[in-house]
């Protein structure tokens, strides 16, 4: 406050040119950019930013440029690209257009750089717009106290009437408890009871009970003979299909028997 | 947004509007991370505020509605109706496999109902847990039955209705007696092979196998 | 608790009053510090009930009140009336300050959402820093969009929902100025004339921008 009221040092320039040259004389990084530096540079000519006159900016651009040189302002690349870019347009603003080279005219390439300035400065208009509504935490709020929500974990035991009966059974052969286990050495496949069948069907010629093609030493043991049977049975049906051999049961659950199929040629 | 014309609340001297004043109270108990105190809702509010009366109409308000103005302890807060608690809450469900000393104290009851703990534990060969007994109990499969008229009047266990539904049993006499069990696969009185190689660490390795086995029977 | 009579709440068939499932909506509402969409409610409420005409009269019922029902994207929630904020200056959460580059950055993805980083960068003139962008990740401002369907299949960014809560915004067609900007043509992905002489897939680019862009315009 003090500084402002003291009187103004004798200057052969005008605050405001003292200003303008401070705005070029600021590091570039003080600037977001060429573009940046553009826009803030457009802004000067205090038009629409869609009447500006791209040339008088790339004018001034360069000036920049040059000015920054002989301060010995280090200048970044994209500065320098953007200066080589302005003094392309500028030629071809101020050359009456080449009839043979093609590509776009000085017009449309200005036309594009004022409307990114144009885009640019509405982007940062709309950020301002943006950062300068209501904000929650700051003019609203949300729920100070929220209330948790419960997340009950309900955990449901459940147990089958196999799991009850193993439970049981493991208790009562506590001593001989031998895990159930599908053993594959006890089990008898079809394609093994088709293939002994198969060797035995010949023999067939009256009605045979369907034990009597139960596989040697499978008939003692429960699970054995179990799978020897059901095996049995179900290769005698396959065989049955094929043409190969009748089959038949009297009565419920009376024995089943096979019999060869008698064929023609026999 | 903050332009709008509610003169008293700019005046210097007048209170707001009680309207006003209760829209204040209604802003700040939303808002504030812990019950607001009267003297709090005073300070924070203008000058010459009635926090208190304020409060008052509030409640009214809200009387009914979904949300409640409550006293907690000498300040105020947003709840949400009792009646609608339940909303808040999610019930996640978990089905879980009744463990192995659960089961099997279960199989004895229903084996041998009706039995004492005693006897549950003669039978399995181990203690009892008492958390055991209490989740068979919570899942109501077993119940107490009638005292056992030996000394120390021991209480005994029975399995419960909701037990023979959930097996889809008439009675627990339909439960399969040993010889069922044999037939279905389940007792194998032949001595364990791996017994017989002199290797013992199967019991882990039975649960395993039981495990196992019950998947495969399961569905 | 959940002994009241409220008969039509237990009953199979049919959803509860209307008044009643305004006050759920209410309650739920009411219980979290987040947006809730109508899905949420639904889920939440008994069968048959209809959470968007619930809060319909809930919305009107709130009006003018010290809070108020808001819309955030597809969900809902009660915010403090902006006129009363300063009411709250103890509530008031230090947002970390954002620099001029991440507000820029925000503000281009919020009004061309979905927006690659080149497209940004051509936007603002320079590059963006990853710093920027991870701060507006990190404060669940902006979010990974799908990949652009073109050369390198770039991502995208869009805002989220805590976007639009934190800037009170119904949705993002309610970003201030968004018309405007449109009819100026200030949004369309407008390629250089330069690099239209040689390239072609900038035409893809473009193309897809201007579909991006009206999703925004969807619902």
């Amino acid at each position: 406050m003090a500084e402002d009221l003291e009187p103004e040092p004798q200057e052969p320039i005008s605050v405001a040119d003292r200003m303008a040259a401070e705005a070029l004389v600021v590091d570039v990084d003080g600037f977001e950019g060429p573009l940046d530096l553009l826009l803030n540079m457009a802004r000067t000519q205090k038009v629409d930013l869609r009447q500006i006159s791209v040339l008088a900016l790339a004018q001034q651009y360069l000036a920049f440029v040059d000015k920054a040189k002989t301060l010995r302002i280090e200048l970044a690349a994209d500065y320098l690209v953007m200066a080589a870019w302005l003094a392309f347009l500028k030629s071809r603003l101020l050359l009456p257009p080449d009839p043979e080279e093609d590509g776009p005219s000085g017009e449309e390439l200005a036309a594009h750089l004022a409307y990114q300035l144009e885009r640019l400065q509405a982007m940062r208009e709309a950020a301002a717009k943006l950062m300068a509504r209501d904000q929650m935490g700051r003019d609203f709020f949300a729920r100070g106290l929220p209330e948790e929500m419960e997340r009950t974990r309900k955990v449901v035991y459940t147990a089958t009437l196999l799991d009850l009966m193993q439970g049981y059974a493991r208790l009562r052969t506590r001593d001989e408890f031998r895990p159930f286990v599908m053993d594959r050495d006890k089990v008898f496949t079809m394609e093994q009871a088709l293939e002994r069948m198969r060797g035995m069907i010949g023999f067939a010629g009256t009605w045979t009970d369907i034990s009597s093609y139960l596989p040697v030493g499978w008939g003692e043991e429960e699970g054995m003979w179990r799978s020897a049977t059901a095996a049995t049975f179900a290769a005698s049906l396959q065989l049955v299909k094929e043409g190969h051999l009748e089959i038949r049961q009297e009565d419920l659950f009376a024995p089943i028997q096979l019999r060869r199929t008698e064929t023609r040629d026999e | 947004m903050s332009d709008t014309d509610n003169a008293p609340r700019d005046s210097l001297f007048e209170p707001p509007a009680m309207a006003e004043q209760e829209r204040m109270v209604e802003a700040i108990l939303f808002a504030t991370a812990d019950p607001v105190t009267v003297k709090e809702l005073g300070d924070r509010m203008p000058h010459g505020s009635d926090p208190a009366e304020a409060l008052v109409s509030l409640r009214k308000r809200y009387e009914g509605r979904g949300v409640q103005v409550v006293r907690v302890g000498d300040a105020w807060a947003f709840r949400t109706a009792a009646d609608l608690g339940y909303l808040m809450q999610r019930e996640v469900t978990e089905t879980r496999k009744l463990s192995r000393a659960a089961v099997e104290t279960l199989a004895i009851i229903a084996y041998h109902q009706p039995v004492t703990r005693a006897e549950i534990e003669e039978i399995r060969g181990v203690a009892v847990s008492r958390g055991t007994v209490d989740q068979l109990l919570e899942m109501d499969w077993i119940r107490f039955g009638r005292r056992r008229m030996t000394p120390g009047r021991p209480v005994t266990f029975v399995v419960t209705q909701a037990f023979l539904d959930h097996f889809g049993l008439e009675s627990a006499r339909d439960l399969p007696g040993l010889a069922d069990l044999r037939a279905a696969g389940l007792l194998d009185n032949r001595p364990s092979p791996l017994a017989a190689t002199g290797q013992d660490e199967d019991d882990a390795d039975a649960l395993e196998a039981g495990e196992g086995q019950s998947e495969l029977f399961e569905d």
